[in-house]
């Protein structure tokens, strides 16, 4: 059965969840990603029934059981790491041996089968996360809510949970509702996303989708697009600062368009392409990432362009040098608010 | 507070509490700068204070003239002044079973009644406790019905014996007893309804006492454990002048007050008249002042 | 440094306070004559009694009291408050009084014995009321302070983990205020045995220790109260240091 | 709902059990009556005296007692657990024994007597005395597992934000367990308003309320008795249900 | 003066912080990087004082104001957003206009401001942790702690937050300790990053260095190398797989070579060129990350090699594929464990 959301709304004085809409198929893969203070994890409360919203229905979640995990793990202080993982068969009343097995086989794959007798209290940060995911898995539940299960947690650690529950809904076809503000997570984890900004879904769909056709400014600042620039649009042609932009829309009052850092090349000469949009420009500052450069060109406006480090060493960029930046008309992405 | 000067501290037996009271407010009136302080225990637990405890006391009050006698003389005090009499009765009130037929000469039928709720004191705490046991002895020989001390006694669950006789009117009140046996003083006080009880067997008449001695029961001793035997006596009230006393002459003036006229009188209305023929132990020992009551014998 | 200094002096005077008296009062009486006392089927007996007396009742307030403190704890309803001063009131009546209340309650002539026809007044069930009633305040007090310092999502973890909440109750919230229910317990227990003028109003006889007390110093003096006294502290004293070890682990 | 409607019975028992003696007693007198009594001068006179002097008692209490909550919740030492074992102590004295062992410390012949010259004895000091000594327990306790209850960093966190120790106990400590505090310090009072046993021994002048309420039972009856009783429960009640109320504030 | 760490020790049951030693310099920024439970935590507590080291002593921070900023946030419960931040400032005995407007500043900066009335109890979790960074910064620390005071941000969040550091950094002369999981915020962040892995420092030095020049494979492993391969050396070569890694080294009984994704070139075709090293093979899987792709090519053993999104597209890499993989062997790193 599908969960279904309909109209859930929950006021605070200062925060407002509005008319959260939201069909997640059973068996799928959804991640709610949204900023800090967006309401993730108030809707994760009301889906699992620990909030009671102000208005709204949610069907198909009744009799379902339920694997929860608290953005702050929220284990019991009274029992060690084995007992608080243990906690939901403990309450089946499992057979003893069964529990340990089980146990014993999570903490294996979440590598925290040595701290099994430990006390929860002097935990690491990462540590309660893993005992926290373990909780919620071990009593295989029909649907999963995640709130942040993997923010503590280092790179490798993450990637390595990440594939996890990656498998485990392969395995088990539960519902995964996973919350995130980490936009690349929801990228490598969702089948379907939804965007919750202040309160609001904005936008849902599939990553590729959202990725690449993000409808406003803000889900675009949220995304990553560094490069949004907003003017009116006449002639196909946007002007910012004197500066001339092709764009696939002919004419509007007020719009934005966006581009992708990594969707502009950057070279020493101007390139002759299709790209229809090149401008020369100094470079303002540059970045140094794990894997590449973000490089700030200044063309009348500042852009934001990624390269790798090879391209980066090749070029032997410095501030101050003048560099053409160029990008396809087709990667702007356009909308109105 | 001993430092205070013209206070006099008074222990006295509970159920003296409302008839010193007032001659105190009297007494206070006639000497404006002395202040009198009351304090009501049982009356062995007044002795205790002041043997165990400690205290520094003026004047004591006994609702049996042998406490005074047993505990603290010649230790503490010197002398022990019988100055009132009391008599024992039966208390009860509207809502006690059978209440509107119980008189002088029926009431240990109805008390043996199946349904019916009677107690007294602890016979080991409380004169009063013992002096219920005495008139019951010496009702069978009044009433002329062997066994009926045994019946009375036997008939009465340990449940019913309270410390105190105040405990007791508690269960009164409280509907958990039917009839109490107390001093006519105290039932006189609250107001309450009351079985006049033959001066044969009511402890009350000085005139009896060789009646009164004819029975006698145990009750313990200076330890655990141990038992004396305590002879039944007309009801004497003692009252003493404590040696290490704050305010001896205050004191004195205190008991003379009390031995007075106007003092008697008091004690009259309240159900405790005076013993017509007042009684010292140890004259010699009397504060001057106080010996004028005693010369006329 | 100061502030150690300060908070360790301020507690030393409070141990002195309440340590000298107890001393005294120990030392003053000699080891024989505690082991003769202790000896004395009186004294004993009454000596249990009074433990046990107070443990039912600290049972009943368990059972009754405990989820009593829950709800105060969790729940907002109309009349809140006036329970919980209402539960607070036993403390402050005077004990006789007390006693008079609950003779009215529970004697011959109330509701209670008229319909069952049991007659609790001057038994150990009669003794364990008037304890219930003077000393249950401080075992819902502490059993409710605790779970109000507790995060109610841990029950709700636990109702996600599929537990009832009778089980979130028990595995969860119950466990995590162990140490206040303890402790209130404790109190409670404590409180039941010392007292006397709400028991002597509801039962004098089967004797429980502070009227045996009273009873000795009235009829036999101190030298006789002081021993059973002191050996009551002494038993109540490995009782409450032996629970606390206990709770620790 | 199982569940809640379990709870609510178990605990509407103990409502019952602690409100119908209650209840009773507060309709057996007419406000008629209350009113009088609530003007007679010894009446009021010893209701405030007994506030007043509880109150003193559980001023003293919490200066020195919350301190030694907090050492007893946060350090560990040697003799801690004989310590917490003796704050248990008085708790379980009986009352007359507490009376009797505190007379020997302060009473006119006790060292303190003698080496000060002042005697306590029979004044408003030695009933706040005998009211702390029997009472002190239940605020020590309360603050204890309050502060237990409570994360240390917390402490830490004011530290290293440039707090002493001290001013991290008052700033952060002290007002995170308020509530237990204002529950031990409740309770305090009301243990210490409601003591007559130890405070008898003490003084029975001037007279707090429940000695008051035991000589006019005694020299009276109940019907003179309860009046003032309910007097004090009523202003109690309304001392309680309003620290309750502000307490959330 | 320096902060200087000597001989650290603090011994647990079934976890060590062993012999840490660093002297960080006044008014650098120093990063310590980790992944869960490698002790992070733990020295940070050690060095504010708030824990007792078994042995070692710190020299340094004496007198020093600490700006301490929990993994837990430790937001004081009794008191607003507002007085939460003021605190440190009210112990000051500061007057109330400058904590006023102090206070609104730095909750401004951290987009906390509408918050300043709230209760701290249902604040979510980032909003939690930028009032715990505000109150740490309110009081102008000298040194600042900071456990992982980003892991609870989104992106945007995050790189303001990160931003924000760097400035108050500049601004300041305060020194920074840092601690994260991310080495990408090490990066982007520190002067100098110390790797604790497993309670011991097992490398410290800049970020390229570190980066570039990781001494061991669990460094490697950790800062995200994909490509680690262990074997024995001859000849400049080592033999895995019947594969032939020509390496900058001529022999080693047993060594590992790591290479970056990024260092290797992806092609259709030979690429012949100085880099000495090509391996062809067949494409057994991809990963889309938000600005490129992963590709797994299987050459006799697996190697991971990142390119971008555009060239993805361009060469239209499907699974199966044959490709040549090419890198130069001066971007081999070898290290012995
Ligand atoms: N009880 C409450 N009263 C008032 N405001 C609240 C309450 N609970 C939550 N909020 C506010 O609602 C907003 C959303 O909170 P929520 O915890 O859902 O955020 P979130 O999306 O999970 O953020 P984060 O990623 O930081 O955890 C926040 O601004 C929070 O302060
Ligand atoms: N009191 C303690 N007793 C036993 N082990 C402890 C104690 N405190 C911490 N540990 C262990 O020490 C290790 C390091 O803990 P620490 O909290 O420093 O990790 P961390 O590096 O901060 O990790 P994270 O990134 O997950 O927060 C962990 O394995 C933890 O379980
Ligand atoms: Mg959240
Ligand atoms: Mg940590």
């Amino acid at each position: 059965m599908n969960l279904k959301i309909t109209n859930i709304s929950k006021k605070f004085k200062g925060f407002e969840l509005k008319d959260i809409n939201l069909e997640i198929r059973e068996g799928e893969f959804f991640v709610i990603v949204g900023p800090s203070g967006a309401g993730k994890t108030l809707i994760l409360e009301i889906i699992a029934g620990l909030l009671k919203p102000d208005s709204g229905e949610i069907y198909g979640i009744r009799n379902k059981k339920i694997g929860f995990i608290y953005q702050d793990y929220m284990l019991f202080p009274h029992l060690n790491v084995f007992k608080n993982i243990a906690y939901g068969l403990n309450i089946r009343k499992i057979d003893k041996d069964e529990i340990k097995s089980r146990v014993e086989n999570l903490a294996l794959k979440l590598e925290i089968n040595e701290l099994l007798q430990r006390n929860v209290a002097n935990l690491s940060g990462g540590e309660k996360q893993r005992v926290a995911i373990a909780r919620a898995m071990a009593i295989s539940p029909d649907i999963f809510l995640f709130d942040e299960p993997t923010s503590a947690l280092d790179r490798n650690s993450r990637i390595k949970t990440q594939e996890m529950f990656i498998k485990l809904h392969k395995k088990t076809c539960s519902t995964f509702i996973h919350v995130t503000h980490d936009f690349e997570e929801a990228l490598s984890l969702a089948d379907r996303i939804g965007i919750l900004i202040n309160g609001r879904i904005v936008q849902c769909g599939k990553p590729d989708h959202v990725l690449n056709s993000p409808v406003s400014k803000k889900i675009a600042d949220f995304i990553g697009y560094k490069n949004v620039f907003g003017g009116s649009i006449e002639n196909n042609t946007l002007n910012i600062n004197n500066l001339n932009i092709i764009v696939p829309i002919e004419r509007a009052d007020f719009a934005y368009v966006a581009i992708r850092s990594d969707d502009i090349i950057i070279s020493k000469n101007k390139i002759e392409s299709s790209a229809r949009n090149s401008f020369f420009g100094e470079v303002e500052n540059f970045f140094k990432k794990s894997s590449m450069y973000e490089v700030i060109l200044n063309v009348g406006i500042r852009i934001s362009i990624d390269i790798t480090r090879k391209s980066f060493e090749e070029m032997d960029i410095k501030i101050g040098d003048n560099l053409w930046a160029t990008f396809k008309v087709s990667s702007l992405k356009v909308f109105k608010h | 507070k001993n430092s205070k000067k013209n206070e006099i501290l008074v222990l006295h037996a509970g159920s003296l509490s409302i008839p010193f009271k007032e001659i105190a407010k009297n007494f206070m009136k006639k000497y404006p700068d002395v202040k009198v302080v009351l304090e009501a225990h049982g009356s062995r637990t007044c002795a205790r204070q002041i043997t165990d405890l400690k205290r520094r006391v003026d004047i004591m009050a006994s609702a049996d003239t042998q406490v005074i006698k047993n505990f603290l003389i010649p230790e503490y005090a010197d002398f022990s002044i019988d100055f009132t009499t009391n008599e024992m009765t039966i208390m009860y009130n509207e809502k006690s079973k059978y209440s509107d037929e119980i008189n002088a000469k029926n009431w240990y039928k109805i008390l043996l009644r199946p349904d019916v709720q009677y107690g007294h004191s602890d016979p080991n705490a409380d004169p009063c406790g013992y002096r219920t046991i005495l008139t019951w002895k010496l009702s069978e020989k009044y009433y002329k019905v062997p066994g009926l001390f045994k019946k009375l006694d036997g008939e009465m669950p340990k449940k019913n014996i309270r410390p105190k006789e105040v405990d007791l009117i508690a269960m009164l009140e409280a509907y958990e007893l039917d009839y109490i046996f107390i001093y006519q003083s105290v039932a006189c006080q609250h107001k309450a309804k009351y079985v006049m009880l033959p001066d044969e067997i009511n402890l009350k008449s000085p005139d009896l006492s060789d009646l009164y001695r004819s029975v006698s029961l145990k009750i313990s001793g200076k330890k655990p454990g141990e038992f004396i035997e305590k002879r039944g006596a007309p009801m004497v009230y003692g009252i003493t002048l404590l040696r290490d006393a704050s305010n001896p002459y205050l004191g004195a003036k205190f008991i003379e007050f009390l031995l007075d006229k106007e003092g008697q009188k008091i004690m009259r209305e309240n159900g405790q008249p005076e013993i017509i023929y007042p009684n010292v132990d140890n004259y010699n020992k009397l504060p001057e002042i106080l010996k004028k009551y005693f010369k006329k014998r | 440094m100061k502030f150690k200094v300060i908070f360790s002096f301020l507690g030393f005077l409070l141990i002195l306070f309440i340590g000298i008296p107890i001393v005294k009062m120990m030392i003053s009486t000699d080891p024989s004559t505690l082991v003769l006392t202790s000896k004395e089927p009186e004294v004993y007996l009454s000596i249990f009694l009074t433990f046990r007396a107070s443990v039912w009742a600290t049972i009943i307030a368990l059972i009754t009291g405990v989820p009593l403190a829950y709800l105060l704890a969790r729940r907002e309803f109309w009349g809140k408050k006036i329970i919980e001063g209402l539960i607070d009131l036993p403390v402050i009546i005077p004990h006789t009084a007390a006693g008079i209340a609950l003779l009215t309650v529970w004697g011959r002539n109330s509701l209670f014995s008229k319909a069952t026809g049991i007659n609790v007044i001057g038994t150990e069930i009669s003794i364990s009321i008037a304890m219930f009633f003077v000393s249950v305040p401080f075992l819902v007090n502490a059993a409710k302070d605790g779970f109000k310092l507790i995060d109610e999502r841990y029950e709700k973890t636990a109702i996600t983990l599929g537990a009832t909440q009778c089980k979130a109750f028990f595995t969860v919230s119950l466990p995590m205020v162990k140490k206040s229910i303890i402790s209130g317990s404790l109190m409670m227990w404590g409180r039941g045995i010392s007292e006397f003028g709400a028991v002597i109003i509801l039962a004098y006889h089967p004797m429980t220790a502070p009227v045996l007390i009273f009873e000795r110093f009235q009829n036999f003096g101190l030298k006789y109260a002081i021993p059973v006294t002191v050996l009551l502290i002494l038993i109540s004293l490995i009782v409450f240091i032996f629970i606390r070890i206990f709770e620790d682990k």
